[in-house]
Order: structure tokens, then sequence, then C-alpha cells
């Protein structure tokens, strides 16, 4: 017969010597981390369940952190807690099922950075476009820095670079990381920060997953950019910086533009600038000249008016002059019918005509008087023919009494003395009566 | 005298004419009629020529004659016509 | 006189020329219409001499006679024309 | 004279002519119209003339003149401006 | 004399050369409106050489003028600049 | 002059060359605006000039281009890194 | 600070070359913004030229206290080794 005590301590001896390190699988539960640091769990599969405990010295050793549920492999020995008679497995490793301690450590760290918000897109910032001065946080050995500096010079070969020397694995990696971007920003003439170091195993990279470094990066002021192991290598310091790069050359890459391009870039707008406003100028001269040519035009409009004037005016003078031409041509015509009715015809008919009337005239009046001159002559010449003088020629003569011419037939018709006239038939003779002799008969 | 018209002389001249031919008229009578037809025909021919001065006077106008020559002579188309 | 009218002493003129022909006016008469006749003719004669230098003066006025030459040959555009 | 119209004036040159063609008129009449005519077809000519002459001055102003020869000749353009 | 309005003068001009082609003006008139007619196109050429001075002048304006040739001649790109 | 803004002044200019096209304005009208269209294009040039001038200087300022040259030449690895 | 203004001087400038070739600003405008193209472009290649590549390592002296110095290859034992 034992006591308990006795029997307990029988079977803690056997058990702690059957199980002194043994392996098992099972599912974390009851998750419970009092005061004292130590951590009481029970492990448990579909059937049974055990209680454990991982000691503080071991609890600190866990890269991640425990939760319940978590499918564990765990190592450890198995006692009895004597004063309750309970078995229970004292754990010296806890090991996550499938994956990595490590990987879970990241992942867990992933999770709870990212419920804080700390990978969010919006806090990322944008990275100078033309940094002046780089901060460079890695190890001065690497191939990191060599390709970063390689980089940076030949596209921009008057940059400033600052190196914030660091280790970039082991226990104090993450730290000095840490540190050193601190110190970058408090610097202040930093623009942006690369912080990497070339590729390696997780276990290498671990600094870059550390939680210090990651919320070192996210309290940067300066824009940083990761450039941790190679392109798979992701870290949360990549999660975390405003730019992962998948190398420390792409890195340096990013951060700088070619100064050359710059320069060029520079120029290329300078000259177009330039060109620009030359075509401008050139499009507005253009514009200028057309519109002073258009304006000269005015001269074209002067110069048609004055021909529209000129033909006006001859057109004027023409005029005039048929006006002219036709009052000489009518006046003209009117003369020549005047001259051809002039009156000197009927002058000169009446020229020729009256002589005519005066030639038969005076031919009448000629003949007229030769008539009568020969009429007169016949009478006068019939007269003489019958003159009673013609008894004188025969010898007889007349005798007249003188003065009074009586012819004296008688004697007594006379007295002596008176002077009588005697006709004869040729002549007269005055005679004086001497004697008279009245004797009738001779 | 020349207002003896000259036909009455003329009829008268004739008609002494007649009577000398008849002749049965007494010398005196004879005579004063011969005289009278002398005269009447005297007179006659001084009437005629009194009639062809004024005649030639009138026809020998100077000007009148001159210019009556001139257009009588037919040649008054050579004028000039103005 | 040259109020008579041309053409009614032209007419007294023909009548007297006819009655003289008719020859049966007594000598005065006859003088008395060729004496009128003459100076018929006379002043016919005047008055169309007058009108003949009334027209010649009107016709020959140097400047108007030049003209009308110059005119009537149809080269009246070759003139000077003041 | 020059205030006789022009048209007037041809007008009763016109006339005159008309009635000289008519040949019925007596010389008198007709003389005094042809003097008419004549100094009317004088006066025609005179009022031409002037005209004539004011149309020469007016349009041989030498101003006037060389600048219308000026522009008319097409190079106003290479003449000075002032 | 520049007062009066190009435009109205030329209006002014053409009527009466429409007047004149119509040809139903008496000759005085026609030489009235011919004379008024000189004279408007004499001010009109007045107005349009004083018009063509003043075009003349500002654009031969010294420093415009070698401009505005030298450009409009298309090589204004040979000049200097200022 | 220059603060007469060279668009406006050239969106003048050239409504006064639609205007003077349009070929419909009293001679006046035209010279007027043709004054006022030279002015604009004398200022116009003026302000085109000082601007063509103001971009020549800039784009050929010496020490700029000099040191464009030297770093877009591609060298920039040669250069002392000082 | 000075990366800030040169990145903002850029983009002004890339902007201004923008709106210059977008060629619908006034002549003016145009001459403004291309004068202060210009002279960014110039502080930009100013900026440029006064920087000077330089290459230092930030440590931390035994006190604690920064520094800095030049980088030389030969730096790896400046590494804080724990």
């Amino acid at each position: 017969m034992f006591t308990v005590s006795e029997l307990t301590g029988l079977l803690r001896a056997s058990i702690e010597e059957q199980f002194s390190d043994i392996w098992l699988e099972g599912e974390l539960s009851n998750l419970r981390a009092p005061g004292s640091g130590h951590v009481y769990c029970t492990l448990k599969d579909k059937a049974s369940q055990i209680r454990a405990v991982l000691f503080r010295s071991s609890a600190v050793r866990l890269r991640f952190a425990l939760q319940e549920g978590l499918q564990v492999i765990v190592r450890g020995r198995l006692t009895v807690y004597e004063p309750r008679g309970e078995y229970q497995i004292v754990l010296d490793t806890v090991e996550p099922k499938g994956v990595g301690a490590l990987q879970l450590a990241v992942e867990q760290l992933k999770t709870r950075l990212a419920a804080e918000g700390v990978f969010d897109q919006e806090r990322k910032r944008p990275l100078p476009v033309f940094p002046r001065t780089v901060g460079v946080v890695t190890s001065l050995t690497g191939a990191a820095i060599r390709d970063i500096l390689a980089v940076l010079r030949r596209r921009w070969p008057t940059l400033h670079i600052l190196i914030a020397p660091v280790q970039v694995q082991g226990e104090a990696a993450g730290r000095q990381i840490a540190e050193a971007l601190t110190d970058l920003n408090d610097w202040g003439s930093v623009d942006v920060i690369i912080v990497g170091r070339g590729g390696g195993s997780l276990e290498d990279l671990w600094s870059f997953n550390e939680e210090i470094v990651v919320r070192a990066i996210a309290a940067s002021r300066v824009p940083v950019v990761s450039a941790v192991g190679h392109e798979t290598d992701v870290t949360l310091a990549d999660f975390v910086a405003d730019l992962r790069a998948p190398t420390p050359s792409a890195a340096a890459e990013a951060v700088v533009p070619v100064l050359a391009e710059v320069v060029e870039r520079l120029r290329e707008l300078t000259v177009r600038a330039g060109q620009v406003m030359l075509r401008h100028c050139a499009f507005e001269r253009q514009r200028l000249e057309g519109g002073i040519g258009g304006l000269t035009d005015v001269r074209f409009r002067l110069q048609e008016s004055a021909q529209r004037t000129d033909d006006l005016v001859d057109r004027l003078r023409e005029l005039i002059q048929r006006l002219l031409t036709g009052g000489h041509t009518r006046v003209h015509e009117a003369q020549r019918d005047l001259s051809g009715l002039n009156p000197i015809l009927t002058i000169k008919q009446g020229l020729a005509t009256v002589p005519q009337f005066s030639k038969r005239l005076e031919g009448q009046m000629g003949v007229r008087l030769a008539q009568h001159r020969h009429r007169t002559h016949a009478m006068l010449a019939q007269l003489n023919t019958l003159s009673p003088l013609a008894i004188l020629g025969r010898g007889y003569s007349i005798l007249h009494t003188v003065p009074a011419g009586q012819i004296v037939r008688h004697a007594s018709d006379v007295e002596v003395g008176q002077e009588l006239d005697a006709q004869l038939s040729r002549g007269r003779l005055s005679c004086t009566v001497t004697r008279a002799c009245d004797n009738s008969t001779v | 005298m020349a207002a003896v018209k000259f036909e009455q002389a003329m009829a008268r001249l004739e008609a002494i004419v007649g009577e000398l031919e008849k002749n049965d008229l007494p010398l005196d009578e004879s005579l004063k009629i011969f005289e009278e037809g002398i005269r009447l025909s005297k007179n006659c021919l001084k009437i005629l020529e009194e009639a062809e001065h004024k005649v030639e006077v009138l026809v020998q106008d100077k000007n009148g004659k001159k210019r009556i020559h001139a257009y009588s002579s037919g040649d008054a188309a050579d004028e000039p016509s103005s």
C-alpha cells in the first residue's frame, strides 16, 4: 500500500525516466500566460489531450507567438505535477507544424503589423524624383553596397551618398538597421534611403523581418526603398518600404534618374519651349504680314478708284466730244442745206431775166420808134409829093405879103412900096412893089 | 408842142395828105394844110426824137447800162456764188 | 424804191414787156411804160444786186466763209478747234 | 449771243431751211430768213466753239491733266508720293 | 474740298455720265454738268492722291517701311531682330 | 504701346483687313481704319520683335547652353567626381 | 529641400512646355511662361551644376557621437560590430 504521495512519486519517476525526451504533435488550446511568464496550455488531438507547460526561459526563445488551435510539433519531457497528480509535458521547443517557426513568426508579425495598418498603401510616400542625397543602410562589406554605389554613380555622377553601415545579419542586425534609419532621418539632408542587403536564406534575411526594422522603416520621414535579397526574397521590410526593389542595383536605379537624361530632358524642354515660342512668333509674324498685306490692298483700291475716275473722265470727254461733234454736224448740215438754198440762184436768175426784159423793152421801143419814124417819114414824103409848092419848080413863085403872109393873088392886093416875099422853087426873094398893074389878063 | 399827141398829129397828117390828094383846095388852103402837114410831121419827128432821146437816156444810163451788159452776157453762172 | 416788192416789180416788168409787144399803145403810152419798165428793171437789178451783195457779204464773211468750206468738205475733225 | 440757246437756234435754223426748201417765199423774205439762217449757223458754231474751248480748258487744266495721265498709265506706284 | 465725300462725288460723276449718255439735255445743260463732272473728277483724284499720299506716308514711315517691305518680301529672317 | 495686347491688336488688325476686303466702306472710313491698321501692325511688329528678341536672347544664353552640352553629351562618367 | 525645388521646377517646366505646345495662349502669356520656363531650366541646371559627387559614411564614435567621413572601399571595419 502506497500513500498518494508515494505512488505519485513513483509514477513521476517512472514517467520522467520513460518520457524524458519525446516529440509530440498536437493542437494548442487553453493557452494561458499568467504573470510568471510561464505559458500553460493543452495539447490535444481528436481523442485525447495533455497538459503542457512552457517555462519562461523557453518561452522567450520562441520566434513566433503561440496561438489557440495552432498545430505544433513539440519536444519536451513528461512529468507529473504532484500537487494535483496530473501529468504534463514540459515543453522545450515548440515548432509550428508545416511551416518553419521563423516563417510563422514572420507571418504572425506581418498579420499583426498589417492589423495596425503599417503596410497600408496609403502610408507609402512617393520617392523624390531628384534626390540630392541618398542614404544607404547596408553592410559596407557586401556586394550590395558596391552595386548600389556603382549604379548611383553611373546614373547621377554628382549625387551625395550617405552610407549608414550596419550588420545585415546576426543578433544585432535588426537594431543596427533600425538605428541607422533613425540616424539618417536625423541627419536631415537625406532625400531617400535605400535599405537592404544581398540575397540569402530566411535566416540570413531575418533582421529585415524584425519588428524593430519594420517599425523603423515605417517611422522614417524619408522615403525608404527596400532592397533585400534577390527577386524571390520578400521581407517585411519590403512590405513596409515605400518602394520595394528586387535587388540593390534595382533600388539604386529606382531612387535616381539618369542625370544625363535629366539634363537632356531639360535641354529638350528648353529647346522645345524655344521652338514653340519661335514658331509662335513666326506664326504671329506671318499672320501680321498677312494683315499688313491685306492692309496695303487699300492701295489697289485707290488705284482702282483712280482708274474708275479716269474712265469716267474719259467717258465724259467722249460724250461731250460726241455732243459737240453732233452739234457741229447738225450745224454743218444746216449750213449745207442753207447754202443749197442760197437765194443767190433766184437773184442770179433775176439778174439774168431783168436784162432780158429790158432788152426786150428796148427792142420793142426801138422797133416802135423806128416804125413811127418810118411812118412819119413816109407821111412826110407823101406830103412832099402833094406839096402845092411843086409848081414852083416849074418856074412859078408865090408872093406873100409881108408881114401878113397873105398870098398875093391880085395886084390890087398890094400897094406900091409894099414889101413882098417871093417864094421860089429854091430860095426866097424879098421884093418891093414898084408898080401895080391891075390887069386881069396877061 | 410835145403836148400834141403823136397819134393825133399823125392822124391830122394823114388827113392833110388826103386833103391834098383830093387836090381841090385852093393853093393857099393847100399851102396852109401842106405847111400844117410839114409842121406836124416835123413835130412828129421831134416827138420821136425826143422819145428816142429819152429812150437813149434811159437805156444809156451808165450804171444801168454797164450792168445790163455785164449780166446780159450770160455768164452769171461763172460768177463766184457767194 | 426798194420798198417796191421785187416780185411785183418783175410782174409789172413782164406785163410792160407784153404791153409793148402787143403794139397797140400810143407812143407816149409806150414811152411811159417803157420808161416805167426801164425804171423797174433798174429797180429790180438794184434789188437783186443789193440782195446779191448782201448774200455775198453774208456768205463771204471771212470767218464764216472759211468755215463753211472747211466743214462742208467733211474734214471738220482735222481743224484746230479753237 | 451765247445767251441764245443752241437748241433754239438750231430749231430755228432747221425751220429756216424748211421754209427755204418750200421755195414759196418772196425774195426779200427768203433773203431775210437766209440771212437769219446764216447768222444763226454762225452763232451755233460760235456756241459750239465756246463750248469746245471751255471743254478744252477744263480738260487740259495742267494739274488735272498731268495727273489723269500719270494714273491712267498704270505706274502710279513708281511716282514719288509727295 | 476733301470734305466732299468721295463716294458722293463718284456717284454724282456717274450720274452725270449717265445723264450725258441719255443725250437728251440741251447743250448748255450738258456743258454745265460736264464742267461739274470734270470738277468732281478732279476733286475725286485729289482725294485719291491725298489718300494715296497718306497711305504712302503711313507705309513708308522710315522704320515701318523698311520692315513692312522687308517682311512682305518674305526674307524677314535675314533682318536683324532689333 | 506694348501695353496693347498683341492678340487684341491682331484681332483688330484682322477685323480691319476683313472690313477693307469687304470693300464696302466709304473711302475716308477705309483710310481711317487703314491708318489704324498700320498703327496696329507697327505696334504688333514691335511687340513681336521684342518677343522674338527676348526669346532669342533667352534661348541663346551662352553659359546655360555650354553646360547643358557638357552633361548631355553622355560622358558624365569621365568627369572628375568632385 | 533642394530636391523638392528641383522637382517642382522640372514639373513646372514640363507643364510650361505642355502649355506652350498646346499653343492656345496669347503671345504675352506665352512669353511670360516661356521666360519663367527658361529661368526654371537655368535654375535646374544651376542646381545640377552645384551638386558634387560625395560618398560619405555615417558612423558613431566611441562616445556615441555621430560623425561622417568620406567613404573608401576599406571602410568595412567601421561597421558597427554589435
